[in-house]
């Protein structure tokens, strides 16, 4: 039997059933009435709409195993039926049976003008078919007044299966294994002994002047490293720039100022600041207290140093690390006792105040190339060059790509498919 | 509204005047309620993620008798992993903890790593590449500048070249680009602060003094 | 052995995840769960460190008198209390019909949360609102190029962003008004920007993770 | 304390006294006295210009009072302002609108009560837009407060309009699938599985018995989906993951502080649109005709970035002028 599915036998049965009545109805009406509008029923209503309103089935359907997964998703994927344009379809429904000749149960639906649907319920290795149906049905208070289906033709057997490799993915592993070979080439020249070049950079290169003109007003220097703890690259890259910081503090025998927020800054900064006076051969010059534990706490430190700041009137101020919104508060008084001020963060929310209020920002990535340029590090300096050769990559391929695509060349899906 | 509901407008009306009084100077109260604050966020997190994360990941899935009993055995190598994080607080067997963090960063850096490449880097330069010369003289003016932009900023954080020449216009137009960028977020951190404050105002005066509907 | 076995589990760990990416196949498709949880159960007893940290630290505070150590019992009651409340309704709510949540509406827990918690941590972020109005009359200056450009975007985005920018234009055509000039700089030049920070931090992170995942990053297992 | 503190906080419990009992309530302001207020306040704001170039800044505190000030008396003005709205919030109206009833939306709260004053009203206006256009919401949170949040969103848009309350059905309309831990990895196993991740919904009814989640497995299955996000995990995750990797069109709604490190993902339509902070709340509740708290917010708002830009101008006056007095 062709018509497998009970639901669709049923309707087909009281098709037949009521459009017999309703012929019969209309000959009679007819006869007795002349050519009056016929009357009907409610009821009976609906089963002409059924025909009348039956949408014709989608177009062009195909079945295919998802690509590149771990199986068990089989994608069908079709044209618009025509009849989605005169507002007779509102859903398609797709059907689903193991055997070619049913029973077929209803594996999931979309609402109209999607054209595709995946069905993840497919189990590894089975062969199903699929049929795919246009819908249209009349809903109150949601409940069904009535349904009418177009179903299309069957299409299967497909499989799913789990791939070795996602091919959707090949052009995101031919960039990251290019990537990735630069950054380890370019680490293991350096440890070799091969030298890099880095550019300048503003706030660094101001580190000689700004000590200098504290040394010549004969105030302090405050160096304010963030308030995160060690584990934080940007504290890291804080305290190399801090050594150098130091060194120039001890040659001018100026006198540097670390108030800190962490234990372990504290030890690690003290260590920087003590080195450098040694390394300048003026180890006595160096004291204790020049770098000190304020306070855990984020307001509380930021209030200890705004009193520093005021009692103490320091010439020159930096604040290199990570600042949360303490810097607006640290930056402000900075800025009211007239003290030049350098500044470096990679924390985008605080970036922008920063500029607005310090002489020098160092912004984002330009704190750890600092870093890497004074620490002179292989595995830094060797990143540095590797990331900078992927910035060429990309852009390159934006030059070449902008051009391609403006005479109407694709280009970008090469990159990334939208 | 019960007692507890009152009570509970009352302090928190009490709590946010106390943070306020931060402005004036710094007195008792706000150190106070900073000290609750502490306390309060380090018990609600510890709560938290017992009951979502060891109870639900862990214990959940070791009691449970549905699935298979490899499926049972392998939370309990995530436990292990855990208790090892704890002998930090020894001297002696501190480099335990070491394993689980090891694990950590192992996690994060295999994740990120290709997350940010597709979506930072991949999807971004390709949405880069557009035709600049199409449509209206608004849209090729915004792409011409979305690709001139983009491209001079990206030569403003390349550290191995001197920034001489044209080169070095590009990225002084690039850190032009990059000052918009952060005037824009300049003006939106003002933006979100000042919604915090309103929200606060709003409960002091709709919820607390009842003066605004 | 203190240094190696950690190095190789975060090569590990980590390398699964890149082929996880690529390889869709089982096994490496149930890695990716088991470390998710994994994960987490770790996750939560790293908190127990910081919590048992924060303790420490309060009762030496206490013991030893230190300046404001009354702040200190102030820290650790808190901490008590919402913690007892968490166990015992999470307890409660496990074995009673219908069971609830630890935090669902109406329990004492959710009380704190609602009534401590919330306005103390929406206080302390508001407060930058008025450091926000402070640094911008005493420290915010177009002292070069650089910074006029920032004030200046700041201005239109402040403006255009609420009724008052088209107000005070409402004598120009529609498209000049501030409200289109904060549209234009929020998706053209900030779009642009943006992106190249993007792309910027992106290739750092690819950097540091491969050093991470091959061992030659370890400062993350601090030292000796 | 000092004497003079002691006074202050006796005057301020005695101004709330006043305020709670005794002053009669709702306070409002009429039109004329509401201008009269803001010209005083710009009277101020020419006192304070015309101290500053005499070089004698004003302290730390009057900024705050002022700005205290001006936060504050927008609640009680009744002054209507066409709010803008941008593109980018106009096309999250028209993605919304594309949408057929019947649609299956998921909507993420990835946010906290602290960041709710900026993200709250947004949701509920999305709430109200989505359950009178007959979407079915699927609700989770990769916050723990999330689902809360979204809880405490339906049940104002029911206050709002009563008629919802009796159309909507939980179970049949729309779902809460409550928190679940693991930030970005919770999204990377719900584009493999939502039961996996969910087993259960907030009030512990098994997925399978959720007639809305029938033929949810995945993303594959969801229409759209609407991402409220206040840091991370948020938006930037759910891009990276359930758009580039799985394929699904999302917009957000964000605080402001993360909005212009979203542009980038619009431009490159990876998010299909987004509510920026309180006047992208405002401007989206302006376009779905559903005027709610953001509305009544963005006159203080409006207030507060005109007092902030009218502070870093007076600044700046001062700045100059004292530059070249010094050349």
């Amino acid at each position: 039997m062709k018509f497998n599915n009970l639901f669709r036998f049923s309707v087909l049965f009281r098709f037949l059933l009521i459009s017999s009545l309703l012929i019969l109805l209309l000959l009679i009406s007819s006869s007795v009435f002349g050519q009056d509008k016929p009357v009907v029923s409610d009821t009976l209503n609906y089963d002409s709409i059924i025909t009348a309103s039956k949408p014709l089935p989608p177009v062009d359907i195909q079945v295919k195993d998802e690509p590149g997964d771990a199986g068990g998703a089989i994608n069908i994927s079709w044209k618009p039926s025509p009849d989605e344009k005169n507002g007779k379809v509102k859903e398609y429904l797709i059907l689903r049976s193991k055997s070619k000749s049913g029973p077929f149960k209803e594996a999931g639906n979309t609402t109209v003008g999607v054209t595709s649907y995946t069905d993840n319920k497919a189990d590894i290795g089975v062969g199903f078919y699929y049929k795919v149906a246009s819908l249209n049905f009349d809903k109150e208070n949601g409940n069904y007044l009535w349904k009418s289906m177009g179903e299309s033709e069957i299409y299967g057997p497909v499989k799913s299966t789990a791939q070795w490799f996602n091919v959707k993915r090949l052009n995101i592993f031919i960039g990251i294994i290019i990537l990735c070979a630069a950054i380890i080439y370019f680490i293991f020249a350096a440890k070799s002994g091969k030298s890099f070049y880095i550019r300048k950079i503003a706030g660094i290169e101001e580190v000689e002047n700004a000590v200098g003109r504290a040394t010549e007003m004969g105030r302090a220097i405050y160096y304010i490293p963030g308030i995160n703890d060690m584990d934080d690259v940007q504290t890291l890259a804080s305290m190399t720039i801090l050594g150098r910081v130091a060194t120039f503090a001890a040659e001018n025998d100026t006198r540097i100022d670390v108030p800190v927020s962490r234990s372990l800054v504290m030890v690690t900064a003290k260590e920087m600041v003590r080195e450098a006076y040694s390394k300048v051969g003026r180890p006595d010059s160096f004291h204790e207290d020049q770098v000190r534990y304020i306070t855990d706490d984020q307001f509380g430190y930021a209030a200890a140093i705004d009193g520093l700041f005021v009692r103490e009137k320091p010439a020159t101020i930096f604040m290199i690390g990570a600042f949360f919104a303490e810097s607006l508060i640290i930056a402000e008084t900075g800025n009211s006792i007239g003290a030049i001020q350098i500044a470096g963060t990679a924390m985008p929310a605080q970036l922008p105040f920063f500029v607005a209020a310090c002489d020098y920002t160092l912004i984002g990535e330009e704190l750890f190339a600092a870093s890497a340029y004074l620490s002179r590090e292989p595995k830094l300096l060797g990143s540095l060059k590797g990331q900078d050769f992927g910035k060429a990559v990309f852009l390159i391929a934006i030059i070449i790509g902008v051009i391609l695509e403006s005479f109407g060349i694709p280009f970008s899906k090469y990159f990334m498919a939208h | 509204m019960g007692f507890w509901g009152q009570f509970g407008i009352w302090l928190a009306a009490l709590l946010t005047i106390g943070i306020i009084s931060f402005l004036y100077k710094d007195n008792f109260l706000y150190k106070a309620c900073e000290a609750i604050f502490v306390g309060i966020s380090a018990g609600y997190w510890f709560v938290v993620y017992y009951w979502d994360n060891l109870y639900k990941k862990f214990y959940l899935q070791v009691t449970n008798h549905d699935i298979t009993t490899l499926e049972r055995i392998i939370p309990w190598i995530g436990f292990v992993l855990g208790v090892m994080m704890l002998s930090r607080l020894s001297e002696k067997i501190g480099w335990l903890s070491r394993w689980p963090l090891a694990f950590i960063v192992g996690a994060t850096a295999g994740l990120y790593m290709m997350i940010y490449f597709v979506s930072n880097a991949m999807a971004q330069v390709a949405s880069t590449i557009i035709p600049v010369f199409v449509g209206d003289w608004a849209t090729i003016i915004a792409n011409f500048f979305i690709v001139a932009g983009t491209f001079c900023g990206l030569i403003y954080f390349f550290f191995s070249k001197e920034h001489k020449g044209a080169f070095g216009l590009a990225s002084r137009v690039g850190i032009w680009f990059l000052m918009i960028t952060f005037g824009a977020s300049f003006g939106y951190t003002v933006m979100s602060r000042m919604s915090l404050m309103i929200g606060r105002i709003d409960f002091l005066f709709g919820a607390w003094l009842g003066l605004i509907k | 052995m203190k240094r190696e076995i950690p190095v190789a589990i975060t090569f590990i760990v980590g390398t699964a995840y890149l082929i996880a990416y690529f390889i869709p196949h089982k096994p490496f498709n149930y890695f990716e769960n088991w470390f998710n949880d994994w994960f987490a159960v770790i996750a939560a007893f790293a908190i127990w460190l910081g919590v048992l940290n924060l303790i420490k630290i309060s009762t030496i505070k206490i013991f030893q008198k230190k300046p404001d150590w009354p702040y200190s019992v102030l820290i650790i009651i808190s901490f008590v209390i919402i913690v007892f409340f968490g166990f015992y309704e999470g307890y409660k709510g496990l074995y009673a019909h219908p069971s609830y949540s630890f935090r669902d509406p109406g329990t004492s827990f959710d009380w704190l949360y609602v009534n401590v918690y919330t306005p103390l941590s929406a206080t302390m972020f508001a407060l930058l609102a008025f450091f926000v109005a402070s640094a911008s009359y005493r420290a915010f200056r177009a002292r070069n190029f650089e910074a006029t450009l920032l004030l200046l975007a700041a201005f239109f985005v402040m403006l255009g962003r609420v009724p008052v920018g088209d107000i005070l234009t409402s004598w120009l055509p529609h498209q000049y008004q501030l409200s289109q000039w904060a549209n234009w700089i929020m998706n053209v030049p900030n779009t642009a920007g943006q992106r190249a920070i993007m792309i910027g931090i992106a290739l750092g992170l690819v950097s540091t993770s491969l050093r991470i995942i091959l061992g030659l990053e370890r400062s993350y297992l601090g030292n000796d | 304390m000092k004497r003079n503190e002691v006074i202050t906080v006796g005057l301020l419990v005695f101004l709330v006294f006043i305020l709670k009992f005794i002053i009669p309530k709702p306070v409002q302001l009429s039109y004329t006295v509401s201008m009269i207020t803001i010209i005083l306040l710009g009277l101020v704001f020419v006192y304070i210009l015309i101290r500053t170039l005499q070089g004698r800044l004003i302290g730390r505190r009057v900024v705050f009072l002022l700005v205290g000030i001006s936060l504050s008396l927008p609640f009680f003005m009744k002054l209507t302002l066409n709010i803008p709205v941008s593109p980018e919030v106009r096309s999250v109206y028209d993605a919304l609108q594309k949408l057929p009833p019947g649609s299956k939306v998921l909507a993420s709260f990835d946010y906290d009560p602290p960041s709710a004053p900026e993200l709250q009203p947004m949701a509920v206006a999305f709430m109200k837009y989505a359950f009178d256009h007959g979407l079915k919401v699927i609700i989770m949170g990769l916050w723990p407060q999330g689902p809360q949040q979204a809880d405490q969103a339906i049940q104002s848009a029911f206050k709002a309009e009563p008629s919802l309350k009796k159309k909507i059905k939980y179970g049949r309309d729309y779902v809460n699938l409550g928190f679940q831990a693991g930030n970005e990895f919770v999204i990377l196993r719900m584009g493999e599985s939502f039961k996996a991740m969910f087993p259960s919904d907030l009030n512990n009814t098994p997925y399978d018995s959720i007639p809305l989640l029938n033929n949810v497995s995945n993303f594959s299955n969801l229409d759209f989906c609407m991402n409220f996000s206040a840091g991370k995990p948020g938006t930037a995750e759910w891009v990276q993951i359930a758009v580039d990797r799985f394929k699904l069109p999302v917009a957000a709604g964000n605080t402001a502080v993360q909005a212009p490190m979203v542009y980038p993902y619009l431009n490159s339509h990876q998010l299909v649109g987004l509510l920026g902070g309180m006047s992208g709340g405002a401007a989206f509740e302006k376009l779905t005709k559903k005027p709610g708290k953001a509305t009544t917010y963005i006159l203080s708002q409006s207030f507060a970035h005109t007092v902030i830009v009218i502070f870093i101008i007076i600044g700046n006056i001062a700045y100059f002028s004292r530059k070249k007095e010094n050349k």
